[in-house]
């Protein structure tokens, strides 16, 4: 039997909701097929990914409409595990980012977002299009 | 977010009493250390025993409390982390520039 | 601000996913604006109107393909819940499912589902279509 | 599907370790109550505290005990509803037909 998993989430764009994604986004890794302490390594960087990419969608994309909402995908499919998260606002283009300075002389208070999704993910793209972006995701978990 | 502060010996130590700490609620720990820094504090332990989870935006702000620190010739030490905490800050190599102790008492001792 | 919330989900035929589908319309239903109690009520009746419509999609339609999908959506909107679940097997007639015998005398194993369902919810409806079969339930949460 | 099961006077108390009883799981508590009925068992008190969950096939299997112990003329009782298994319990009427005690002792002295 196979063992696959998709879940399409539409909420309103509001950080109010990151607690409800990241249980949902735990509960779906628990069902993944593995050995339990990676599993319970892959349901906390699940959340960690979930929350990174929904609060940019929430705080960088189209912020000044009240009823935006943002539509979040977590799949599980033969061996991969993809969350996928769409965005109507201008976009950004991800390869310019630059990596957080690590020493304390230089430090910042925020930039390490991406960062953290793309340490945690194998793979992290970020796709513009006239019908709205998304933020694609995908990490190998056999 | 709920939080408990004492003072020991000119050191403040304030334990968070929240499960996260998010982009929903950081600024509220950032409004805290500004109070807590605009009311004579230099020195401060923060307590993350009860959280268990925390987002770039939670780390950020700690950043910003450490660097309010620096600048009142302080220090803002942590103790007491989860492990997902402990690999957040270890991912972003915060682990490198925070004084991290396992309990509060071990980081009160090492301000003496 | 509105406080509409889609979930989509597709998993596997399987009763081993009653655990998570439950566990996610619970902490749905812990972000609709009601009062506490009424929360804690319809969280938990979320939960078994979920299991009990996802097993009759598992059990009754189309059990002999071990690839088969079922599709669930929560929805909240406007004011109301709604549940929908998919299946695609031979469908049945909802009208002519009679009432359990409620005395001891006459008492079966099986056949509460339903009313379980049409006690828990407003209205339950099974939709028919040579594309697939929907049993969709709707409830007001104001 | 996790049971203890214990003997007092002639009565088998059987505690289910479990927090769901669903359609996923509830044929193995079907499978326990055969094993106990074929061993001599006629009275029954099933503990319920642990389970803060049940579906309909839950409360079947549960219906199908209570007719086995009727047919080898024992009763099959009940204790520890948590608050979800009892509503369910009045939602079908089946509080009506079933002997539902607070404790287990409660409905050990039931039966004397
Ligand atoms: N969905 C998005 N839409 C537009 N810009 C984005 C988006 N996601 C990220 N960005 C841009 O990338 C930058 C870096 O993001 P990140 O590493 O998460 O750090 P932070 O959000 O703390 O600034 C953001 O400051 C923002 O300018
Ligand atoms: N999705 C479905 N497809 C086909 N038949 C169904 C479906 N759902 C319910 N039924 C029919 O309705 C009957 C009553 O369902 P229910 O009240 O849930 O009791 P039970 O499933 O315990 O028999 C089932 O026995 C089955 O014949």
């Amino acid at each position: 039997m196979k063992n696959n998993i998709n879940i399409d989430i539409t909420i309103p764009s509001h950080t109010r909701y990151l607690r409800m994604i990241t249980t949902i986004g735990e509960k779906v890794a628990q069902e993944i097929n593995c050995p339990e302490e990676v599993r319970e390594t892959l349901s906390s960087q699940l959340a960690v990914v979930l929350t990174e990419g929904l609060v940019n969608a929430i705080k960088h994309a189209d912020c000044t409409d009240p009823n935006k909402e943002v539509h979040v995908q977590i799949k599980v499919s033969n061996g991969d595990l993809f969350v996928r998260i769409y965005d109507s606002g201008a976009g950004f283009d991800l390869e310019a980012i630059p990596e957080p300075c690590f020493t304390s002389c230089g430090m910042e208070d925020k930039g390490r977002g991406i960062f953290i999704l793309r340490s945690l993910m194998d793979t992290v793209k970020y796709v513009r299009s006239d019908s709205g972006n998304v933020l694609e995701m995908r990490k190998n978990i056999r | 977010m709920e939080f408990k502060t004492e003072q020991t010996e000119g050191v403040t130590v304030m334990y968070v009493r929240e499960d996260r700490i998010d982009a929903n609620n950081s600024e509220e720990l950032k409004t805290e250390f500004h109070r807590l820094f605009a009311n004579s504090t230099k020195d401060l332990v923060v307590d993350l025993k009860e959280v268990l989870f925390i987002d770039s935006s939670g780390l950020g702000v700690l950043v910003s409390g450490y660097k309010n620190a620096s600048t009142l010739h302080g220090t803002l030490k942590l103790s007491s982390l989860q492990s997902q905490v402990k690999s957040m800050f270890e991912l972003t190599r915060l682990h490198r520039v925070f004084d991290i102790f396992t309990t509060v008492d071990d980081a009160l001792h090492s301000y003496k």
